[in-house]
């Protein structure tokens, strides 16, 4: 049993200092305090991670078969823990807006980090359901933190529609545990292995629910919906973390559910149509959506969309016959490279907009090159990595993805993502060229824009170099995907 | 005839497709939180069906799932609530059709 | 119980939990339609004691009737009365029966269609002890969780509904907007809420 | 040959350290010195010191890798190689491979050459000199990488890579309808570069290895995706950048509305990627399928010149009627493909090298003139020769290169691919011999309606090319294109190695499936 | 001879060119606006001055021209006493590309040599005579460059031992001409003259290029001699066939009717032969070499050169036959008409290639090519003398001269015996050569020979108008100095032209005299017979009845021109150029026969660029660019168009929610 503690370590030390938070708030005033003492649990979980990879835990189940500690399961947790960093150290100004709220803030943002890293290595859909709803409430809470008109809106849309959609995710869940009679994935897979054949419509229809459920999540179109008003009204921290980590999350409770437990070849054919439908949509939705955006958080959110499009392929490439272990892997990678360049967007968006009164207009941001060239550099970088550009993260995830999709015979998805990487372009390029080559409205306030606090400065270092040795040195990623993957697909 | 299983899960698809209706159609927040209540009940309702038909196991890990079931829709009714609240203090109103400030 | 009564309580209570429901689609008023909820989850209820899973059916009444509408209740009473409007949307109103109605067909043809397996005869006794145990033994990680979440949902609706010093601005703010009737067709000027003074002291 | 040091690295990646330090240096600094004393200000700028010797390192590195490359020995040369992705449980084997031989050779010289070129061609440039240059560098950096690359990912990579310094040059120093213009040229090769990538990867899949010298073409029989679609895919990103009608308007627009070096770098080498790419990965890599689209080719080539050229006549813009002429010229070299024989490559090769040095030379003259009269439209200039002579003889000589005038470098490609192509494809070259009246026609045209005829009071104080720099672009180009006139084989003879194998690998396709039925 | 002598002969000019280049662009380089730069580098000036002058134009040149015209002159008398057999001068490749080597060498024969000593013989001549025409010109030193350069091409021209060189040069000397004529450039005329001639001659080189592409292809050869050989080798079946080298006969007159083409593009027949009358817009020393002696005659040259191939098959040699006859009474006519001297000269320039022209239709090889020799002297030293005429009285149009025999008698002397030359008067060289073609003519094509006969006459007629019209009766000139000549400062009263300028008159005079009497015992044709595959001994040819006809037709017609003319005087208007009783005739033949008309107004501007450029410029912007920027724009109205599906609602959330769920599913188990 104590074992089974050690292997929940990760999560359990972000839990722990998450309720140590809520006292600690009510006595501690300074907020670096709180702020180190959430990064340090961060940074704990991520060590503890790399502690049980390297201290042979790996592939180790416990509670009872609930959770699994594999590489798989750590790949996910250090890259949420590092999301979740990313987010504390830019949420200072947030902080500053919500000065008595401060512990709350951080311990939700723990909460929730723990709830995704728990998804990603829980093996039994109570536990998914716990987990999930975990991450969901917590999320719905801190978008609607700062309590303003867009932010509780935005909030309060987030909540009503995941209720909808995790009660249709219950329903799977309950078609599926009265068919197979086990919560458990494997038992689970054992039955679709034996006698899944005779139910397929059943089968189908709690998996269509299940995705409705994840989908919603990852916001993938048509399930997307809650995205963009989530975004905007959020404040734009967590705005980043909701673009990253709940979308990573997601695919990685997605891989897992359907090809751990329905990943039957009988069934695997449907999978492939279904993702690759899924994502041509949401490529397409997203894309257009984002097309005539002029607030940058809101279109960051559509290309969200677009981006978790991209990701599905990977996941019919997956159930394609050839390309488990390429799908799989090439999702993680992209994950990776798509979480560290949001996170530079974002990064940046947010020391934008302190300066400029809080707003996210994107054509606000002409003449930018010249007041603050470093920031417009950094941010110009990170939107060509957005639509695939080299030398960066995302072209190696894209052109790692797409040949997942060749490889298992579906070109023709690999051109609509291409295609769609053209339209993409077309919008990621507006702020490039508002901030290099528009001249400010106003060339009055020439003044460079205020010093930013040492940690954003760090993140964005940080990051932006994340994206820049991705894209150049991609192989190291790219076997750690793949060892990631190896744990489920072998 | 004897009532069995099927009874049950049509009885739950029914609550299941009411309930999805009002989350669907009503104007007022609290109205659809009241479908996503009805659908939970639906899917309570199911599973409680099958720990009654189902094996040993099933029947305790549905009754199990149950209870969180449950306790999860509380804390997401305290939760909605409290949102609807706030949307309340911001607009003087919680019916969804009007607080459309996001869109596009 | 005799096969009788068992038809007559399973028929009424299916006509009590449908039957509230249906009330609640259709009632104008917020209130009532609460009412019906409540009635419709105690239906809800005998249909678990009918399915002999009496410790389930006590949890139900407790929490739902007990806690959750109520809860309600005290959100409506919060409310002036022209926000207990419990019309329809007229706008969605006509694509959600199509969704709906997609949803029904989908539903009731798996559950009917499908082959549910094994069909047991006894139902499971002493199921509070059996719930307990496996709570604490195969699900206690679930169980911690959900502890956990429950904290986190009361604290955050705790953190939401409570006016804080900085909230009052924000609140100011956006009323005096929503008198002017400003509703923004584009959201390109959301803005972050102003940082307060006194940023460093909080409440 | 192999030095023992990667000196092809140290070409591709120099420009980036010129980058470096033109970012980290300081943008302006005043003293008085007697080479720039009419700069303004008496200011030296240091981005565009540190550019072009930067640029002329590379070139200097170019030229001697030029020197020593062996003649005598066919295939890649200079190669630097290792493992840089290799995930083999996935099979996604990425290696960091660049070399040389005698196709990329003269090519990789020229993007030097012409880099030097538009670094003194914007030595008047005072708008954010430290982006301008420092963009100006990775634009070397990137075509040099596609001349380069044996990997297709990094061929790719580099391709793609050109699209931000193009974007930013345009939009932020260019002039007219310039942002429609930048985004319209990345839409445009996007567009392309998304089939293309499709077709790299179903090759790379099928052939396991994404190294353009071991995909062979057996290996692509087992493609998802069939060999002749994989073909197409990636010749419409190679025709875009080309360009072939019908897929060449946004060129005009890019072209008019670029500062003058980016013009010169555009039309001299970033169109060679197109062609070069065709003859490099499509006719390498799967001979049969071209041996099949010869005539098609042959079609489109012969389209593009006569269409390109008539159209020419038309424009009254004379950068756009310089741009609309390189799609005629661009032509040629997919009807010297299209011959699928030493001779006709090597032709369509030449054309390449040629077209980039005249054009090159075209676009500068137009710049220089644009300096002085601020104005393109033809109908606004008239006798300027009275004025600027010297610009004038600059001018009349880059047109008549360009109207393929024996003894300069133009006549040679032409007449190669002519001559080389006449056997295969007939009616093809017939008609377009067309095109060499029309290119006399539109150039003498324009020549006369500018630089001929009575003088014009307005232009009276314009000043003659009088700067170091000028002299040193128009006398240096003018050489290279006699010297290429007079005495080609200096590269005819790297471009026949070049493209002899290429010739091979199709005649023993065709002759295997000749053969083989 | 040694090879070396060969490319002495080509590169001297070429070095003179480079010189008068540096001289030329330094003369730019000291008109800059010194204060616009300050970084001028006024250190070139006194270097400048003294080296770069105008001298180091126009001196290396002639010096240059003096020795290639004694080299070529050994040369020639070497060729003589081999009977102009070709030398044997092996060839250098320049450059291969697979298959195709491309060579270049000298062919030294007979027709070489002759024509190396007409061209740096009338060059240098020509470039004495300008050194007094162009003096004070402002473009005096670009003027004796491109001189220079031409004189380099046309030397390389009919050097050239491979088509491909032959044709390389034959570009050049177009390129030169286009410069030449184009040389006054801020005379619109000049340049529209300048581009008009180049494409027009371009138009032809079409043909020729397609020929050398086509003997390439087949053949795989480009080597003149092996050409000439295998159209010689006589066709059997068809086919001809000469060591390893195999064509058919089709191929082989379309490889013969290209070399017209190109031909008849350079030497200005008919249809082609617009060009030519506007070209004289160059300054007159230009007309007098390029557009006179040597340029276009390179396409007499050309089919001289090719003579098997013409005659390989008759198509061809029928076809240059009627082209030539027909251009030679069409252009004199024309030259009836005209009241521009130069203009004068140009058609009968015409008219005299189209003699050569028929003669090589009709066989008559040896004196098409006595009769460009004998042309080019007479011709040059017409010219030279319109030049001169033109320097006293700064014009051309004979309405404002008359009277000038007494003014200028050297130049008078000089024009008569080059008017009896043209008009062939016996003994002067122009009679040779103009017999030798009509006996051909009368042996081979009777219908060419009446035409030719009738061109003989009007040639005497139109020069005799010419000759009075500006010698005889009063002066009526005395206008101003047109811009960029630079002649007499007081035309009113005319004087006799500089030394410089008379002294090549003369030379010419007595060469023109005396240039006739090679035919003597069919010396000359033994020459240049030596260049043909077949070389055989050349005879002097003789027939009383054509001498007695065509000397009488030109006398009488001369006379009848005279009593015209004299009577004329008092008739008002000169606008009728002489002797047209009828006047729609006049019209017709004033207006060009309409030709140019058609050319330029109808098929160029109208038909070409008004009508085809014009649709094919719309057709790009409005479908190939148009349609995609149409595409761009709806795509963004369909995306601000579909936002209303994202109206901010929830339910539209949970709809999509629902409504995609189930349309996957019910896709699913349907299909």
């Amino acid at each position: 049993m104590l074992s089974d503690v050690n292997l929940l370590g990760p999560e359990l030390v972000l839990l722990v200092v998450g309720g140590f938070l809520l006292i600690a708030d009510l006595f501690v005033k300074d907020r670096r305090l709180l702020m180190g003492t959430t990064l340090a649990a961060l940074l704990g979980s991520i060590l503890y991670s790399a502690v049980l990879l390297t201290e042979g835990h790996v592939g180790s189940q416990g509670f009872g078969g609930v959770l699994v500690v594999d590489e798989f399961a750590i790949f996910f947790q250090i890259l949420l823990a590092g999301a979740a960093m990313a987010a504390v150290l830019v949420s200072t100004e947030t902080m500053q807006r919500t000065p008595s709220r401060r512990g709350e803030y951080l311990a939700l943002i723990l909460f929730s980090t723990a709830g995704l890293q728990l998804l990603a290595g829980s093996r039994d859909l109570i536990m998914i359901f716990i987990a999930l709803e975990l991450t969901s409430i917590s999320q719905y809470i801190l978008v609607g933190f700062y309590k303003d008109r867009w932010g509780s809106e935005g909030g309060l849309k987030y909540l009503l529609t995941g209720a909808v959609a995790s009660a249709v995710l219950l329903y799977g869940m309950a078609i599926l545990l009265g068919l197979t009679g086990s919560t458990n994935l494997s038992e689970i897979a054992n039955y679709i292995a034996w006698q899944g054949d005779g139910n397929l419509d059943a089968l189908i229809l709690a998996a269509v629910f299940l995705i409705a459920g994840f989908g919603f999540k990852a916001a993938v179109a048509p399930f997307q919906m809650w995205a963009p008003d989530a975004y905007t009204g959020a404040p734009t921290p967590i705005a980043a973390y909701l673009s990253v980590a709940s979308k990573a999350a997601a695919f990685a409770i997605l891989i897992r559910v359907f090809f751990e437990a329905l990943g039957d070849d009988l069934l695997a054919e449907h999978w492939k149509t279904i993702f690759a439908v899924l994502a041509t949509i949401s490529m397409f939705v997203g894309n257009f959506f984002a097309l005539r955006q002029n607030n940058i958080k809101r279109m960051l959110a559509y290309s969200s969309v677009a981006q978790a499009g991209t990701l599905m392929i990977g996941l019919a490439a997956i159930s394609a016959d050839r390309g488990e272990l390429l799908g799989a892997s090439g999702i993680l990678f992209y994950l990776a490279g798509y979480t560290v360049t949001n996170l530079a967007a974002f990064t940046v968006i947010i020391l934008i907009a302190n300066q400029n009164g809080g707003s996210y207009d994107i054509r606000k941001y002409a003449g930018l090159g010249k007041k603050s060239p470093w920031l417009s550099i950094v941010l110009a970088f990170a939107l060509i990595s957005l639509i695939g550009l080299p030398p960066t993260a995302v072209f190696f995830g894209k052109i790692y993805l797409f040949e997942t999709a060749v490889q298992s015979g579906l070109a023709w998805l690999a051109v609509i993502g291409t295609v769609n990487t053209l339209i993409s372009a077309a919008y990621y390029l507006r702020p490039v060229k508002a901030m290099f080559i528009d001249s400010a409205e106003d060339e009055t306030d020439e003044a460079p824009m205020p010093r930013p606090s040492n940690s954003v400065i760090a993140t964005m270092g940080l990051v932006t170099a994340g994206v820049l040795v991705i894209g150049l040195h991609p192989g190291l990623l790219i076997n750690a995907a793949e060892a990631a993957v190896a744990a489920i697909f072998s | 005839m004897i009532i069995g299983l099927e009874h049950y899960l049509v009885l739950g698809a029914l609550l299941f497709c009411i309930g999805f209706f009002i989350a669907l159609s009503k104007k007022n927040a609290i109205g659809v939180l009241i479908g996503v209540e009805l659908m939970l009940n639906a899917v309570n309702l199911t599973l409680i069906a099958f720990s009654r038909f189902g094996s040993a196991e099933v029947a305790l890990s549905t009754q199990v799932f149950v209870v969180f079931i449950i306790a999860v829709a509380a804390a997401e009714v305290a939760v909605g609530l409290a949102l609807a609240l706030v949307v309340y203090r911001n607009r003087q109103t919680i019916s969804v059709d009007r607080t459309t400030l996001l869109k596009g | 119980m005799s096969d009788f009564g068992f038809h007559l309580a399973f028929w009424s209570l299916a006509a009590m939990t449908l039957g509230g429901a249906s009330m609640i689609m259709i009632s104008r008023n917020l209130i009532h339609a609460v009412i019906w909820l409540v009635m419709s989850m105690l239906g809800v209820a005998g249909l678990y004691l009918t399915l002999s899973a009496d410790f389930i059916a006590v949890v139900q009444v407790l929490i739902y009737v007990g806690a959750i509408s109520v809860l309600m209740l005290f959100a409506i009473m919060l409310t002036p009365r022209a926000e207990r409007d419990n019309s329809q949307n007229m706008k969605t109103g006509g694509p959600a029966a199509i969704v709906v109605l997609l949803v029904m067909i989908s539903t009731l043809w798996v559950a009917i269609d499908t082959d549910w397996g094994a069909v047991r005869e006894a139902a499971l006794t002493e199921q509070a002890r059996l719930i307990g145990e496996s709570l604490i033994k195969h699900y206690i990680l679930p169980f911690e969780i959900g502890a956990v979440l429950l904290t986190a949902a009361l604290v955050g609706a705790i953190a939401l509904a409570r006016q804080d010093d900085e909230d009052a601005a924000v609140h100011a703010s956006s009323l005096q907007a929503e008198l002017e009737g400003d509703a923004s067709v584009d959201p390109v000027d959301v803005v972050d809420p102003p940082i307060p003074s006194d940023g460093e002291a909080g409440s | 040959m192999d030095p023992g040091f990667p000196v092809l690295s140290l070409l591709i990646f120099l420009p980036l350290v010129g980058v470096l330090l033109i970012a980290l240096l300081p943008g302006r600094h005043t003293r008085t010195e007697w080479l720039v004393q009419n700069a303004p200000g008496n200011q030296v700028d240091y981005p565009k010191w540190i550019a072009l010797g930067i640029a002329l390192a590379t070139l200097i590195i170019a030229l001697v890798m030029f020197i020593l490359f062996d003649r005598s020995v066919s295939g890649f040369q200079f190669v630097d190689e290792f493992d840089w992705i290799s995930a083999e449980a996935v099979g996604f084997n990425v290696t960091y491979a660049f070399g040389v031989d005698g196709l990329s050779m003269p090519l990789v010289f020229l993007t030097a050459f012409l880099t030097v070129v538009g670094v003194l061609v914007s030595w008047r440039i005072d708008l954010r000199t430290k982006e301008y240059f420092a963009w100006l560098l990775v634009l070397e950096t990137s075509v040099l990488g596609v001349f380069t690359s044996l990997d297709l990912i990094f061929f790719f990579l580099f391709w793609e890579l050109e699209l931000i310094p193009m974007f930013l040059l345009i939009s932020i120093w260019g002039s007219g309808n310039r942002n429609y213009s930048a985004l319209k040229f990345v839409l445009y090769t996007v567009f392309g570069s998304a089939f293309m990538l499709a077709g790299f990867l179903a090759m790379g899949v099928a052939a396991d290895t994404f190294d353009i010298r071991e995909i062979r073409q057996d290996a692509l029989a087992a493609a998802f995706l069939p060999a002749p679609v994989i073909f197409s895919f990636i010749l419409i990103a190679f025709a875009i950048k080309l360009p072939v009608v019908p897929l060449h308007t946004w060129l005009p627009d890019a072209h008019t509305d670029a500062p003058t070096a980016v013009s010169v770098i555009l039309a001299g080498v970033l169109l060679k990627m197109g062609g070069y790419g065709i003859l490099r990965l499509l006719f390498t890599l799967m001979p049969d399928v071209g041996a099949d689209a010869d005539l098609a080719l042959a079609i489109i080539g012969t389209v593009s010149i006569v269409y390109g050229a008539i159209v020419t006549i038309r424009q009254t813009d004379l950068k756009r009627l310089i741009a609309y002429s390189s799609v005629s010229h661009m032509g040629f070299v997919l009807l010297g493909v299209s011959a699928l024989g030493v001779t006709g490559m090597a032709g369509a090769a030449m054309q390449l090298v040629t077209h980039g040095l005249i054009t090159g030379m075209l676009f500068v003259m137009v710049g220089l003139v644009y300096d002085r009269t601020h104005t393109r439209q033809i109908a606004d200039m008239r006798g300027l020769a009275h004025y600027i002579p010297l610009l004038g003889i600059g001018m009349v000589f880059a047109g008549l290169a360009g109207l393929g005038l024996p003894a300069l470098a133009g006549f040679v490609a032409e007449i190669t691919i002519f001559l080389g192509a006449f056997e295969s494809q007939t009616a093809a070259v017939s008609v377009s011999l067309l095109g060499v009246l029309l290119a006399a026609a539109y150039i003498l045209w324009a020549l006369q309606r500018t630089f001929f005829g009575p003088k014009d009071e307005k232009w009276s104080n314009l000043p003659d090319a009088n700067h170091w720099s000028e002299f040193t672009i128009i006398g240096a180009l003018m050489a290279l294109i006699v010297l290429l006139g007079v005495y080609p084989s200096i590269v005819m003879d790297l471009l026949e190695m070049g493209v002899e194998p290429i010739v091979e690998n199709i005649e023993t396709f065709v002759s295997s499936g000749a053969g083989g039925g | 001879m040694s090879e070396t002598i060969f490319w002495v002969i080509l590169f001297l000019p070429l070095t003179a060119f480079v010189l008068a280049g540096i001289s030329a662009v330094n003369q730019n380089l000291q008109r800059q606006i010194p204060e616009w730069d300050p970084n001028y580098p006024r250190s070139w000036n006194p270097i400048a001055d003294l080296f770069c002058g105008p001298r180091l134009a126009s001196t290396p040149l002639i010096i240059a021209l003096a020795v290639a015209f004694l080299l070529a002159v050994i040369n020639l008398i070497d060729s003589i006493g081999l009977r102009g057999l070709p030398l044997d001068i092996g060839t250098h490749l320049l450059f291969s590309a697979g298959d195709l080597k491309v060579n270049v060498g000298v062919r030294i024969d007979g027709l070489t040599s002759v024509m190396l000593v007409v061209v740096t013989g009338v060059s240098l001549l020509v470039q004495v005579y300008s050194t007094g025409y162009m003096d004070g010109d402002h473009g005096y030193r670009r003027y004796f460059a491109f001189m220079a350069l031409f004189t380099t091409s046309m030397l390389g021209l009919v050097l050239a031992d491979n088509l491909l060189m032959l044709f390389a040069f034959w570009e050049l000397v177009g390129l030169t001409s286009y410069l030449l004529i184009g040389f006054w450039f801020h005379r619109p005329a000049a340049a529209a003259a300048a581009k008009k001639a180049f494409l027009v001659t371009r138009l032809g080189d079409l043909g020729m290029l397609a020929a050398m592409i086509l003997i390439y292809s087949k053949t795989g050869t480009l080597e003149i001699a092996a050409i000439n050989a295998l159209a010689d080798s006589g066709a059997e079946a068809g086919m001809f066939a000469f060591n390893g080298l195999l064509i058919g006969q089709t191929a082989m007159t379309l490889f013969g009717l290209g070399l017209i083409a190109g031909a008849v593009g350079k030497s200005a027949q008919f249809p082609l032969h617009i060009w030519l009358p506007d070209a004289m817009e160059g300054p007159t020393p230009v007309s007098a070499l390029v557009h006179s002696a040597t340029m276009v005659a390179a396409g007499v040259y050309l089919l001289a050169r090719f003579f098997p191939v013409i005659h390989a098959s008759s198509t061809a040699s029928d076809l240059i036959a009627w082209i030539g006859a027909g251009t030679a009474l069409g252009a004199a006519i024309l030259a009836m008409v005209q009241v521009d001297i130069k203009r004068v000269l140009a058609y009968s320039t015409i008219s005299q290639l189209a003699y050569m022209m028929f003669a090589i239709g009709v066989g008559g090889y040896a004196a098409a090519v006595f009769h460009l020799m004998t042309h080019a002297f007479f011709k040059a030293m017409l010219f030279l003398g319109s030049g001169s005429v033109n320097h006293s009285t700064n014009t051309f149009d004979m309405r404002k001269m008359g009277g000038l025999r007494t003014l200028m008698p050297i130049t008078f002397g000089t024009f008569i015996i080059g008017t009896l030359a043209l008009a062939g008067i016996v003994p002067l060289s122009g009679f040779w050569s103009k017999d030798e073609i009509l006996i051909e003519a009368w042996d081979n094509n009777k219908g060419v020979f009446v035409l030719g006969l009738l061109a003989a006459g009007l040639t005497a007629a139109y020069m005799v108008r010419a000759v009075y019209m500006t010698f005889f009766g009063e002066y009526r000139g005395g206008e101003e100095v047109a811009p960029g000549e630079h002649g007499n400062e007081d035309p009113s009263h005319p004087h006799e032209s500089p030394r410089s300028m008379t002294t090549p008159l003369i030379i010419l005079a007595v060469i023109s005299v005396v240039s006739g009497f090679l035919t003597f015992g069919g010396e000359f044709q033994t020459w240049v017979y030596g260049a043909l595959p077949h070389p055989h001994e050349g005879k002097f040819h003789w027939s009383w009845g054509i001498f007695l006809g065509s000397t009488a037709l030109a006398v009488g017609a001369g006379f009848v021109a005279y009593w015209f003319m004299r009577n004329r005087d008092r008739v008002r208007s000169w606008g009728v150029g002489g002797i047209w009783p009828i006047p729609e005739a006049q019209k017709f033949a004033t207006e060009l026969f309409y030709l140019d008309a058609l050319a330029e107004n109808l098929l160029a501007r109208r038909v070409f660029y008004g009508w085809i450029a014009r649709s094919s410029a719309w057709f790009d912007a409005a479908v190939v660019d148009g349609v995609v920027n149409r595409a761009w724009r709806e795509g963004l109205t369909i995306s601000s168009g579909a936002r209303f599906v994202q109206n901010g609602w929830v339910q539209a959330g949970t709809l999509s929610i629902g409504l995609g769920g189930m349309i996957i599913w019910i896709a699913v188990v349907l299909f």
